[in-house]
């Protein structure tokens, strides 16, 4: 990684910057200067021969905030990581222009980077629960960057240190510092890194995913900090593949596709009338209430589909009739019932209620959307209504029969009415088996018999998700995360259920491709009739899909009821602070830049317009986009 | 990473399966390698290594190279076999406790605690003392001794895989628990664990020439090379080489089988 | 290079004392170093230092010469023994050497509950003594026993302080109390014995010097490996290696810095006995195409380099009343014997059978000691062009001595130093031949009643003459009876660094470093 | 709350204890049971083995002073007895309390053994911070090396090392227990494959480490490498460099019985050896025994250390 150079450093790289309070003037700031400029960068690895960063331009100025999208690997990171010298010790980078203000940062060294690194440039790694050392308490981190880029000392540095994690936005700083990450829940872990970021006060600050894996509710938080950073004077260098995050920070946007630029401009400009059909096709494949109905991926049902919905005029019985259901009820029986459901755990600290006096029922052909922040009980829901766990009251009833008194070969026999789809694919597949052999072995067990039938069976599930018969021999490992979702999908569908439990089953996987499986799901549904448990901290996700909503917190189900009902006029607090944090890219849009929420939510709910709900079930996709009116961006 | 990758072996793992090759041809048919009788005793002893006796002789007048070539049966022998006694005892023990209800468990695994609690060394030489030297008893001594740590690797593969959510999947497909043992459970426990094994044969091979080395291993005339190494000690002022090429014989197979073992391993866990 | 005598150097005033003297020896340090409660090789070694024993074996005679007893008179009938005992002897505790200690200590000896291993059987007819006056005791015998005396003057038979056997019997094992020219200092197992000069000391044996030891010091250390033992006195660690290995020998011969003392050492060679109680070597002809059939020579030769010489018969050259006999190496004879004895025809790998099955004879034994291994291997090299094949094993001496008990062996490896040919008596009487409640020594089982006649009259004459002949034709009567193989004589080599060491030499009661006439020349 | 953790603690600590005195007997009862089993008569240990030439009566006063002539149950009995008051018994073979022929010897290999574990340790996390994650020739070359030391029979390397350093240079000696020299050869015999051991684990936990996030923020912060090595990566890496060296510190007293033959030293693993091939019962369990103690107590030991390396495990739990 160590590039060498011939020029000398000079002093100014190492100053002590926040020494020098006249640094803080945004007319300083507002320099025509880019603070950040990079011209055809382009990183490779290893011996591998295609670059996964192929020419990007692209410059941040000074006082200005600069996002770059784009789908999963391609190539923000890297990018950002190259700013700093950071790619890695394999990676080749070549670029005809990286400078920060007016530094060549290609010809320094090693020596050079380390003044640069925290003291002028801070930098946010993307994965920011793991980007604290587990073993130190975080102010010794904070206090490890002051240590390299000013002269503080002793208490003095302490007490700065303290304060570079009041600006990150954590209350009672000082109790705080002495707590290890794990003590730390997501988001204070979160704003702990940015304040070993900021702590040395740099001029630029590149945030990598500052919010991935975070509840909305503490995504919000953190999105007003760094915004709150902007305005002051810093320039920021956001990454992101959430375009509701990026609209509610960013000045400018970049949109990145396979290592290159696709489309730059007015972050407003970019998102309401967006050129290049990369980023229309990311912008349309966003889940939300608008969505309903409509194919988010842009691309047609398979023609087994298709087949199957014509055919099922006919009905055989298991497949309904490919209309949406209505929802008055009654229409259809009643398959997956949960009455009074509770659970506990015990914990070093005595028993713990996961799930809380949960019940729930669901009818054939129907979605019921679980949603809650993390550790909500979600999970343990699902695997209460699978059967997996026992409660410790209450009762789950499938087709009328209740698990708790099914035993033996009853009860696995019933099990193969309820299926589930989980969000880690992969783990659920014997590492050892093709995907042949998965289907196989669902088939098996759910009585099929015989090679030919066999056979028949698996390229009939095959084709239903949209798999052709060639990934028969593959093992799931080799195969792409929306793949491997379509196999599990397959094989959780092989024994006819009636009840598919999907415990976040796109949580994983990139806007693009969760928009192929939603639609997959809603098609498959249409299909075959099956009932869906559908668990998703995405409310967005929530109300594409899903026909009535709960809400849970702490175990306890707050609120239930049609979806759009729920989100249109959310009458528990709790529910409505979900909702209110989720970024909207419409109102961003509006707002941005100037008027950024300013730090917590419960302000910026104060503010927030209520939402605002298409009825129209289906819409065009390629004129969604003028009419974004998302709920929800994140996934 | 990719397949292409990871299916050519590296050259060190090529190189180290020559080498096991030549070994396990020099257990089949030593007599079409060994340039000389193990067995006969010549006049000159401890000679220097020479076009007549490559690796020199040792204290009967033997050639050296041809005893190292036939004593590989007995290396390979108390290596595999070691290792194999180790493996379907601590099998046994550790997919019982992996898969029993607590109560078997708890018993199984006080049992093993108490075995891990010796030095596997220091079992065998219990197993030694209880059973005499020879080679038959040094492979039962050291398989032994090497089975509580493969009972509590076996029993930590059957838990992690008894949790895993493929094991789940396949409860919520209405398979048995037995038909889970068979078809899930075992294999995926019992593939890690052989890839484990092959790297303990080295070590098994060591502790038999150990064992060899401090007097309770092979009988003569067998030639072996613990025994080889054991005896030339008492010659090394005189003749350093016989000292030098039984364990260099040892070293060699023992890094050849590590080798091969750490390669098969990063390949079964590139598949998972 | 070679000693001079002691006196003469005393004399020329070249003598320094108050040296000290360090030791290398093997491994087999025994667990007891007190004379009567060890019956390891090492014993002696270890406990002559500190204790005296009552009579004296001239190294050069081998006549008995007085010591703790100064004079000694045996009865017609072999019976009865009077001891006139030495005046002015103390043990290191201060008590007096009489005869109520010689008492004390021949009881003790004797008593079961000192659990000895060897030196109560070797004065097994011993049935009591009397003290006649402070300075004299008689000592009954239930038999007539000729080698009485003689094994007196081994180093098991070393005198302890009668206080010590009646107040602390169990301290005689780690640090037993003598009449000894040194005095143990500290005995740190599994490394070392360190021992300090007794001054009050002024009886030693005929032909030594008079008053205390030269050396202040004197240590004896444990190396283990032949190697690294030799080793260590060609870098100065020690001055002297007891047990120089035969490889090494010709090496120590050559080295102009060092010396070399040698002793053939008395008793029965290393020999393979064969187990005369069942088959194969139940059948003479078997037993002596095995003897004749080996090249014996060859073997010795090429196991000890040259350095040990080839046993004659059932007696070391060195031991009384040998008396040399050949045994002829002949391939064919030994073929012809086996033809003789029904063992005619040959299976696929060139082993002799008879009714279908091989001639095979189990060889039980240790490998701790490498020449035998060796030995053990060379014999079943010619063993097998004879049609013969020798099994080796190695149990653990827990199931040797139990295969010893059950006479589950045809081969038994060994060896025997004492200074009497009674060991023939020991090894080839059928009174030792092992009960249910004791391995005897006569691990070859042989019952022949001319060998036991003659052994008996041997061991109750009291004529020199007499036991002469009749040792020797027991000796001849055995080789007939091809009992065992003997091998070769055993060499007690010690070599030590001439410049440094002077006036050692070697004991030959049971052989072993003696230093009381020892001095160095530095430090 | 502070009581609340000590008594968390103590609790913890007392479970552990009980599981080790489980352990400790169980050992102790497959000692005792294995030797039972073996044929032959241990009065013959008592008086030294075939070379002895007792007579009937000193054998019969052996059996019936160490009741060989009792049931085993008795014997058993009687054993566990005395075990549980601390009474190791007598030695066949040295007719000495066990405790005082372990006590002589234990010296020796706790110098030898201590020696060489901080050896192997010293060398380990030097060789790793130096070689983990750099230049690939630098790896392969120490990474061979690990493999060859790892995989030599310790008592050919000291062979080795005895060939080159004692008869070929005369630099150091070949035997004995005398002064630090003696010492260098055995401790290094015994300290390099278990380097070699722990440079492997360390370095692969180490480069598992420099691939974690928190180590590309540390280094976003303006870290130097070294730095970044010593005061983030070297802690976390000393968790599995913590359990391994308890689990070969346990074997290392299997080591000293082959190390302490090769050079003549005094120590309990030559005792054992002594014992073993003399069946001396009461000294073969008593290091049986010891060891199963040593064991738990490093096991003890190091799971006392895990939460002063990682602060979660005193934090959280
Ligand atoms: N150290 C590395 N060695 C080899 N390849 C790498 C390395 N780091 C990144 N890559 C590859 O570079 C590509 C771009 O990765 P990058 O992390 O920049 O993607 P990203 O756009 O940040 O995606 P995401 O949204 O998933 O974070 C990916 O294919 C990744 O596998
Ligand atoms: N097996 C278990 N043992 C102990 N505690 C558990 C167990 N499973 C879940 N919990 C606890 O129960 C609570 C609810 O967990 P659950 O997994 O259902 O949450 P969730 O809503 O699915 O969260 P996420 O969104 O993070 O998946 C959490 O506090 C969790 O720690
Ligand atoms: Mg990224
Ligand atoms: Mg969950």
């Amino acid at each position: 990684m160590t590039r060498k150079g011939v020029g000398e450093l000079s002093g100014e790289l190492t100053r002590d910057v926040t020494d020098e309070p006249g640094r803080e003037s945004p007319d300083v700031l507002r320099d025509a200067r880019p603070i950040l400029a990079v011209r055809d960068l382009v990183v490779g690895f290893g011996n591998q021969a295609e670059p996964v960063v192929r020419g990007v331009s692209f410059h941040v100025n000074r006082g200005e905030a600069l996002a770059i999208v784009g789908e999963s690997g391609s190539g923000k990171s890297v990018t950002a990581r190259s700013v700093l010298g950071l790619a890695g010790d394999n990676a080749r980078v070549a670029a005809s222009e990286l400078s920060f203000d007016g530094v060549d940062l290609r010809r320094l060294r090693e020596r050079q980077w380390r003044g640069i690194r925290s003291g002028r440039i801070g930098l946010v790694l993307q994965d920011a629960l793991v980007s604290l050392d587990p073993f130190r308490e975080v102010g010794r981190e904070v206090e490890e960057v002051l240590a390299l880029h000013s002269n503080a000392r002793g208490p003095e540095r302490r007490r700065r240190a303290i304060d570079a994690l009041t600006r990150a936005g954590i209350p009672d700083a000082e109790r705080r510092a002495r707590q290890i990450p794990a003590e730390l829940s997501g988001g204070l872990r979160q704003r702990a890194l940015i304040a070993t970021a900021i702590a040395a006060d740099p001029e630029l600050i590149i945030a990598d995913e500052p919010t991935t894996a975070l509840d909305v509710t503490v995504q919000a938080q953190v999105l007003a900090l760094l915004r709150g950073l902007v305005d002051r004077g810093r320039s920021l260098l956001l990454i992101s593949h959430d375009l509701a995050v990026v609209a509610s920070v960013a000045d400018r946007v970049l949109v990145v596709r396979h290592g290159e630029v696709v489309e730059e401009g007015d972050a407003a400009d970019v998102l309401a009338r967006p050129r290049h059909p990369y980023t229309k096709q990311l912008l349309a494949a966003v889940p939300s209430a608008a969505s309903r109905g409509r194919r988010l991926s842009g691309e047609p049902p398979s023609a087994y589909i298709e087949r199957v919905r014509d055919a099922s005029h006919g009905g055989d019985g298991r497949q309904l009739a490919g209309e949406r259901r209505s929802h008055d009820g009654g229409d259809h029986p009643i398959v997956l019932e949960a009455d009074g459901l509770a659970k506990s755990f015990g914990t070093a600290g005595g028993a713990r209620l996961a799930v809380d006096d949960v019940s729930f029922a669901l009818r054939r052909g129907e979605t019921l959307g679980i949603v809650g922040e993390s550790g909500s009980g979600k999970s343990t829901t699902a695997r209460l209504a699978l059967g997996i766990e026992k409660p410790d009251s209450g009762s789950v009833r499938l087709d009328g029969r209740d698990w708790n008194e099914l035993g033996g070969r009853a009860l696995r026999a019933a099990r193969l009415s309820i299926q589930a789809v989980h969000q880690d694919a992969l783990s659920t597949f014997d590492p050892r088996h093709t995907v042949g052999a998965i289907l196989t072995e669902a088939l098996a067990a759910s009585g099929v018999r015989g090679g030919a039938e066999l056979r028949a069976r698996s390229a009939e599930l095959l084709a239903l998700v949209g798999l052709d018969d060639g990934v028969l021999d593959r093992r799931p490992l080799r195969m792409s995360g929306g793949q491997r979702q379509r196999v599990s999908i397959a094989r959780a569908l092989a024994p006819r259920p009636d009840v598919l439990v999907c415990d976040e089953p796109v949580s994983a996987l990139d806007v693009s491709i969760q928009a192929q499986v939603l639609d997959l799901l809603v098609d498959v549904q249409r299909a075959t009739g099956v009932a869906y448990l559908f668990i998703s901290h995405d409310l967005g996700v929530i109300s594409h899909i899903a026909d009535r909503v709960l809400v849970m917190k702490d175990g306890r189900v707050v609120e239930h009821g049609e979806v759009r009902q729920i989100f249109e006029r959310p009458e528990h607090p709790y529910t409505r602070r979900l909702l209110d944090a989720v970024p909207r890219l419409e109102a961003a849009l509006e707002a941005a830049p100037e008027s950024a929420p300013e730090s917590v939510p419960e302000s910026a709910s104060e503010t927030a317009p209520g939402p605002e709900l298409d009825a129209a079930g289906t819409v065009e996709a390629e004129a969604s986009h003028d009419r974004l009116d998302l709920q929800s961006v994140r996934r | 990473m990719s397949a292409a990758v990871s299916r050519r072996p590296p050259v060190a793992v090529l190189a180290a399966l020559v080498f096991l090759a030549f070994l396990a041809a020099s257990a089949l048919v030593p007599q079409w390698i060994a340039p000389h009788d193990p067995l006969a005793i010549g006049p000159h002893v401890l000679a220097a290594p020479s076009a007549a006796h490559p690796l020199g002789t040792d204290e009967n007048g033997r050639d050296v190279l041809s005893r190292i070539i036939y004593g590989t049966r007995e290396a390979l022998l108390l290596g595999f076999g070691a290792v194999a006694l180790s493996l379907v005892g601590g099998s046994a023990l550790g997919v019982l406790a992996g898969l029993g209800n607590r109560f078997v468990e708890s018993v199984v695994m006080r049992f093993v605690d108490i075995g891990l609690a010796f030095p596997e060394m220091l079992l065998a030489l219990v197993v030694i003392a209880v059973t005499g030297g020879g080679t038959t008893n040094a492979l039962m001594a050291i398989g032994i001794a090497g089975i509580p740590s493969f009972a509590r690797l076996v029993r930590a593969q059957t838990l992690g895989i008894r949790r895993a959510p493929f094991v789940e999947a396949a409860r919520g497909l209405g398979l048995s628990e037995p038909q889970i043992v068979v078809r899930h459970i075992l294999p995926n426990a019992i593939r890690p664990i052989l890839v484990l094994a092959t790297i303990g044969v080295g070590t098994a091979t060591v502790a038999g020439a150990a064992l060899s080395f401090i007097g309770l291993g092979t009988p003569p005339p067998a030639p072996s090379w613990g025994v080889m190494l054991s005896t030339a000690r008492n010659f090394l002022d005189r003749s350093w080489w016989y000292g030098v090429m039984p364990g260099l014989a040892i070293t060699l197979m023992v890094v050849s089988v590590t080798v091969v073992g750490r390669w098969l391993q990063r390949r079964t866990e590139a598949r998972r | 290079a070679g000693t001079a005598s002691a006196g003469q150097a005393e004399k020329s005033g070249a003598i320094v004392r108050n040296g000290s003297l360090t030791l290398g020896t093997n491994g087999q340090e025994p667990p007891c170093i007190a004379p009567a409660e060890n019956a390891g090789l090492n014993g002696p070694e270890l406990s002559r230092p500190l204790t005296d024993s009552v009579v004296y074996e001239n190294p050069k005679t081998h006549e008995l010469e007085p010591w703790l007893a100064t004079k000694w008179a045996v009865s017609a009938d072999g019976l009865t023994y009077t001891f006139t005992l030495r005046k002015g002897v103390t043990f290191s505790d201060g008590t007096p050497w009489n005869a109520e200690a010689f008492k004390a200590n021949l009881d003790y000896i004797v008593d079961p509950a000192t659990k000895s291993p060897m030196s109560a059987s070797y004065i097994a007819p011993y049935e009591s003594s009397t003290v006649v006056d402070p300075y004299s005791l008689t000592v009954k015998l239930s038999t007539p026993y000729s080698a009485f005396l003689r094994v007196l003057a081994q180093g098991f038979f070393g005198m302890v302080s009668p206080k010590q056997i009646a107040d602390a019997p169990a301290d005689i094992c780690a640090a037993p109390i003598g009449t000894g020219p040194f005095t143990l200092v500290k005995w740190t197992k599994g490394q070392s014995v360190e021992y300090v000069r007794n001054d009050a000391y002024n009886w030693g044996p005929p032909g030594t010097h008079t008053g205390a030891a030269y050396l202040k010091h004197y240590t004896v250390l444990f190396l283990g490996e032949d190697s690294t033992r030799y080793n260590a006195l060609a870098s100065g660690q020690v001055d002297v290696v007891d047990w120089v290995p035969a490889q090494n020998i010709h090496a120590a011969r050559q080295d102009p810095s060092l010396s070399v003392l040698s002793l053939t050492t008395p008793g029965h060679p290393f020999s393979w006995w064969l187990n005369t109680a069942r088959a194969p070597f139940n059948d003479l002809k078997v037993r002596q195409a095995l003897l004749t059939g080996i090249d014996r020579a060859e073997i010795v030769n090429s196991v000890l380099f040259g350095e040990y010489k080839t046993a004659t018969g059932y007696l070391t050259s060195s031991t009384l009343d040998y008396s040399k006999n050949t045994i002829a190496h002949s391939v064919k004879k030994a073929n012809a014997l086996l033809d003789e004895a029904g063992w005619g025809t040959r299976d696929s790998d060139g082993y002799r059978t008879k009714d279908g099955k091989r001639l095979t004879a189990q060889l039980p034994t240790s490998n701790a000691i490498a020449y035998r291994v060796q030995i053990a291997e060379q014999v079943q090299a010619q063993a097998k062009k004879l049609g013969i094949d020798i099994e080796i094993s190695y149990p653990t001496s827990q199931e040797l001595s139990q295969d010893a008990l059950d006479g589950n062996y045809d081969i038994s490896a060994g060896i025997w130093g004492t200074n009497t040919p009674d060991i023939l008596w020991l090894r080839y009487s059928s009174k030792n031949i092992t009960t249910a409640d004791r391995i005897g020594l006569n691990v070859a089982r042989l019952r022949d009643d001319t060998v036991d006649s003659l052994l008996q009259q041997a061991r109750e004459t009291t004529d020199a003459a007499q036991q002469a002949a009749l040792y020797g034709k027991a000796q001849t009567r055995l080789i007939d009876l091809a009992p065992a193989i003997p091998f070769f004589d055993d060499q007690r080599v010690v070599a030590f660094d001439t410049a440094k060491v002077h006036g050692l030499s070697l004991e030959t009661a049971y052989p072993a470093p003696y230093v009381f006439d020892a001095w160095t020349s530095e430090g | 709350m502070a009581a609340a953790r000590v008594r968390r603690v103590a609790g913890a600590i007392g479970l552990r204890l009980g599981g080790a005195v489980l352990v400790v007997w169980g050992a102790a009862t497959l000692a005792f049971l294995a030797i039972y089993l073996t044929p032959g008569d241990p009065a013959y240990a008592v008086v030294g083995g075939t070379d002895a030439n007792p007579s009937p009566a000193v054998l019969a006063q052996i059996r019936a002073e160490y009741g060989f002539d009792q049931p085993w149950y008795v014997q058993y009995g009687s054993y566990l007895w005395r075990l549980a008051h601390g009474d190791l018994g007598t030695s066949y073979r040295l007719r000495e309390p066990v405790a005082t022929a372990i006590g002589q010897q234990l010296g020796g290999t706790v110098q030898l053994a201590l020696a060489a574990g901080l050896l192997a340790v010293v060398l380990a996390i030097v060789v790793a911070l130096l070689t983990a994650h750099r230049r690939p020739w630098i790896r392969g070359v120490s990474s061979s090396a690990d493999l060859v030391l790892a995989s030599m029979p310790s008592f050919w390397l000291g062979i080795l090392l005895l060939s080159a350093f004692s008869y070929g240079l005369h630099l150091l000696p070949a035997i004995g227990n005398r002064g630090w020299q003696s010492l260098v050869l055995p401790a290094v015999t015994l300290a390099l494959p278990l380097a070699a051991v722990l440079t492997q684990v360390l370095r692969n936990a180490l480069e598992e480490v420099l691939e974690e996030p928190f180590i590309t923020s540390a280094r976003a912060r303006g870290l130097s490498d070294t730095a970044v090595r010593l005061r983030h990566a070297m802690r976390h890496a000393l968790i599995p460099l913590a359990t391994m060296t308890g689990y070969l510190l346990g074997g290392l007293l299997g080591g000293t019985v082959v190390t302490e033959t090769l050079f003549s030293r005094q120590g309990l693993g030559r005792l054992l050896l002594t014992a073993v091939n003399g069946k001396d019962l009461p000294v073969v369990i008593a290091i049986v025994v010891l060891s199963a103690v040593v064991y738990m107590v490093v096991n003890l030991a190091i799971d006392l250390v895990y939460p002063l390396i990682d602060p979660r495990l005193r934090r959280l739990a």
